[in-house]
């Protein structure tokens, strides 16, 4: 079937993968005397000269800090800064851009939501469904804020192809489901859960829907009004962004109803030594100084993406996942952990007798950069009785001779094993 | 290549492949988990520590990348029979070296010279911990600390 | 006085400002027509081209994520992330480098202590004393963690001249003390307060002493051993780093005994679906991806002051402020708002009858940034009953034109409201 | 420099120093607080509607930049004798104006024309939230709330 469907696939599409190779400076460097082959963009994504100039600008340009100022600096990064929220919320197709949070990345969007909507709205006994899919930073944060007030985490299992058990989660919703946390796709295995299902169906048990967009927002177009969902979290790194910047969606009234998590400047209407007083959405949720330059540049990245449109990534990518898949499959040995067709850019694997963590050793000598373990995503591992895999993650910069370079390191690999 | 056909000689491959002293002796008095996070492996070793404070037996279970693998059955091999002090003291020596502390040519320690072959880890930093991990683990079986995490 | 000081200090130290302001980009740029005269570092500090490269470096060169891979990019951006951690321990004399935090910045830093310290550590009843000199990040996370464990907040009076008042200090302490979170400068007023005897005073009480390092490290030398505090918080934008960085130092005992805040990836040892155990520290308080490139440019930042020299540094401004207060002093109707001889870099003052938000309006339009407002710190406000003052504060590239502009602009505003 | 100017044209600086109707009647049967949280200023506005809905008296304490001084002075003058519908629409336009939704030129209002002296503020957005502060604040005590926040 992937056969098939790459062959579907015209081999010139509109998507010039060499012009885009050029904006990126990093992957024209070389590791151990060998071009980069940089297979890694699940972990974090390499960033165009668009996204590294825009920071730079801002530093060099229109630099001050935002909100507090009436001088004309102070103006222009308030105004540049406001304008990547209202670029997010178009970006992910949200109602209004005050339902926006900026934060350092996913796991402090999580964190937010877990710590000022789960630990306020739920009570002891209440329970949080999560997927065994997920990645540790939409784990943890429930655990953290179920040991403040009681409530139940629950474990969404998974089958055989790594895809979410959907019998299982009908069976776990219920009364006591208040929140459902899932990610839109796994960043472990690449599998995509069927929220057009789920999350009605958590609906129905009138739970609230977390969604980890971190590696689903990198691969193909989101609109969290046509997705359902209540709470929507992604990374600005993996994105093609600067590091340290992220952003929290979430639906207005619940953000209204949801007390502040951190205090400091920014958040506060007005401040008495013993009480304050909180602004409304979003500031209320961002406390001190924020990642100014980072937000900033955030805005180019997602500008960026989708200049070449997401539409045109999701095929590249898919392209790519294809001929890895096949050339995998053609290997002896090779066991690709999470078989089900719905997938998209990652492939994780192992190779007989081979432990992943040498094989990252070793194609890393070839220029090769993979990620082995667990990913982040140990409950995945368990359900495989696996300590680690070989995780091959496809960006928009990929082509199909780097997919056949990461065969030829595996080969060497296995002579080396031989 | 060179740096790679260093640090996978034969004798590490072979150890990787087939470890000595795989197994989970009944008699054992003392045993440690050790955790590697970054790749999620996990070993347990066992000792069996005489009154006199010999190491009687020694072996381990659990799943790891060829260095560690090898590093651990390799271990199992050389301390046996030697007293704890004797081991902790080889330990700490072998730390030095695959840490680039110290140079070790050749002969002056018999058993430090078989380790040797671990040499080529010098050049991964980042597998250091794989090497070290059975020994770490080890000496917190012999302190009595049952978990231990190489970070 | 101030004159007397100023005339002591050779007039050509060896301090060359114009090279200095040479290394940032920024400050050769006009505002309205005019040369920007940049008096707004205590809000953010303007960058050198040393820290602007730097993390273009990163992103250009040597870009992955950190601490989960093999591959070479993640061991060398790893590697260079830890080494901004080593040379924090080092800016500010840590004993330990593990002692180090990264967080967004000194709110976060406070939030974490206010959480994982306070919200365990402290009972109902137990009192943290917050002086009326505190930023609202010293203030808002304090009230947080109050609420949830009922512990009171009590406020250290200042006195007139904006000093602390060391008798109500000292009456305030009590064995109900457990928390002193004070400044080492304050923000608004430029006052610093005398920690080398406050904090021995907690210590005799068996509080503990957080202290907000936000302006003081950008002035002069820190160490935190020799000042004896417990926690010492900082942020990377005031000392010309990026923006999205901070830390957090502890005394490592203190930090060991403290549970996780935030979860995520990096910070776990295993995780279960239902629990979790946590890394050491420092990385237990390091949820998710951090701010990688801001990170590793933090260093160059710290290297750039470093090689000017602290002393020097706090030279030059102690020059820019004895000159600003006395020019200052020489016009009708100027009131200085914190007359404290304890005092570096920063002036606050208010001009008869005129709003200091129309006098921000007004020399912005000389091209002369200044901060007009409460300055995040409304129980100094409330303390004089005012609104608001004019702040100048001044970075190691000011110059005695620029306060000189300063006042031209302020002889302006006055045609304006004649 | 015209710019400033045009802000603080003379009629601006004089309501800002001689404020009309800045006190607190006794008989005001409305009020409410408005907070400019950038600047921390704060005024209160006070009402006397009667049953026809008719703004028999309307005065201000508080303290703030000249902007919203004279603003808050102006709209005193203005808004009364007029019903709280007249005073509502006219804030409507006044904001659709500072904002730059909506261009008024010359006199077809006469209160509005009153008004365009602080057309400067549009050259000045930081500024539009002092200009409007005590309008937003007059609506909030017609609607019965007591305090109203500009971010
Ligand atoms: C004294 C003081 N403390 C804390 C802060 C908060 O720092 P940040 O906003 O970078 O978190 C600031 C600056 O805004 C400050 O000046
Ligand atoms: C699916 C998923 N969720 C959450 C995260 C956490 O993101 P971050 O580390 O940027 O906070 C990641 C990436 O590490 C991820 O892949």
């Amino acid at each position: 079937m992937n056969a098939a469907l790459a062959e579907a696939r015209p081999s010139n599409s509109a998507f010039d993968v060499e012009k885009v190779r050029a904006d990126f400076p990093i992957l024209s460097r070389e590791v151990h005397g060998k071009p980069l082959v940089y297979l890694d963009s699940a972990a974090s994504a390499q960033k165009p000269r668009q996204v590294i100039e825009a920071e730079t600008r801002v530093y060099e340009e229109e630099y001050a800090n935002v909100h507090r100022g009436v001088h004309y600096l102070s103006q222009a990064a308030t105004q540049k800064f406001e304008a990547t929220r209202t670029r997010i919320a178009s970006f992910i197709n949200a109602p209004d851009e005050n339902e926006v949070v900026f934060t350092r990345g996913a796991s402090e969007a999580i964190n937010l939501v877990a710590f000022s909507y789960a630990a306020h709205f739920l009570k002891e006994g209440d329970e949080i469904l999560i997927s065994e899919l997920e990645h540790h930073s939409n784990i943890v944060p429930w655990q953290l804020a179920a040991q403040r007030n009681g409530a139940v985490i629950r474990a969404i299992p998974i089958c055989q192809d790594g895809q979410i058990d959907m019998a299982a989660y009908a069976d776990l919703l219920g009364p006591r489901t208040k929140m459902v946390a899932i990610t839109a796709q796994s960043n472990a295995l690449g599998i995509i859960p069927p929220l057009e299902r789920m999350i009605p169906m958590a609906h129905d048990a009138s739970a609230k829907v977390l969604v980890d967009g971190c590696q689903a927002i990198t691969h193909r177009p989101v609109d969290v009004q046509a997705m359902g969902c209540d709470f929507f979290a992604f990374s600005g790194h993996k994105i093609y962004g600067p590091t340290g910047v992220g952003a929290l969606w979430g639906r207005a009234e619940l953000l209204e109803a949801m007390p502040p998590w951190q205090g400091g400047g920014e958040m506060i209407a007005r401040v008495g030594i013993e009480k304050s007083t909180y602004k409304g959405i979003p500031h209320r949720f961002e406390a001190g100084t924020p990642a100014i330059a980072q937000v900033i540049a955030l805005k180019d990245a997602l500008d960026y993406v989708d200049g070449l449109g997401m539409g045109a990534i999701a095929e590249h990518e898919a392209m790519l996942l294809d001929h890895a898949v096949r050339r995998l499959e053609a290997m002896d040995g090779v066991t690709i952990i999470g078989t089900s067709p719905a997938k998209a850019s990652i492939v994780s694997f192992l190779l007989d007798g081979i432990h992943p963590h040498d094989i990252g050793t070793i194609v890393d000598r070839e220029g090769v950069a993979v990620r082995v373990g667990h990913h982040c995503a140990q409950p995945v591992m368990e359900y495989y009785d696996i300590a680690a895999t070989v995780r091959a993650s496809f960006g928009l910069y990929n082509t199909l001779a780097e997919v056949d370079a990461l065969i030829a390191s595996l080969e060497k690999t296995r002579e080396i094993f031989a | 290549m060179d740096d790679l056909r260093d640090l996978y000689q034969e004798v590490i491959l072979d150890h990787g492949k087939n470890p000595r002293n795989f197994r989970h002796p009944e008699d054992a008095n003392r045993h440690a988990e050790g955790d590697n996070p970054l790749c999620g492996d996990r070993l347990t070793i066992y000792l069996k520590i005489g009154h006199n404070g010999l190491v009687e037996d020694v072996a381990f279970e659990g799943r790891g990348c060829a260095i560690s693998m090898a590093s651990a059955s390799m271990m199992t091999e050389i301390i046996a029979g030697k007293t704890e002090e004797a081991a902790r003291a080889l330990f700490h020596r072998f730390h030095d070296f695959v840490t680039g502390k110290e140079e070790i040519e050749g002969a002056d320690d018999e058993d430090l010279e078989k380790l040797i072959v671990l040499a080529g880890v010098k050049q991964f930093p980042m597998r250091v911990k794989c090497a070290t991990l059975a020994w770490h683990t080890m000496t917190a079986a012999m302190d009595g600390e049952n978990v231990v995490t190489t970070e």
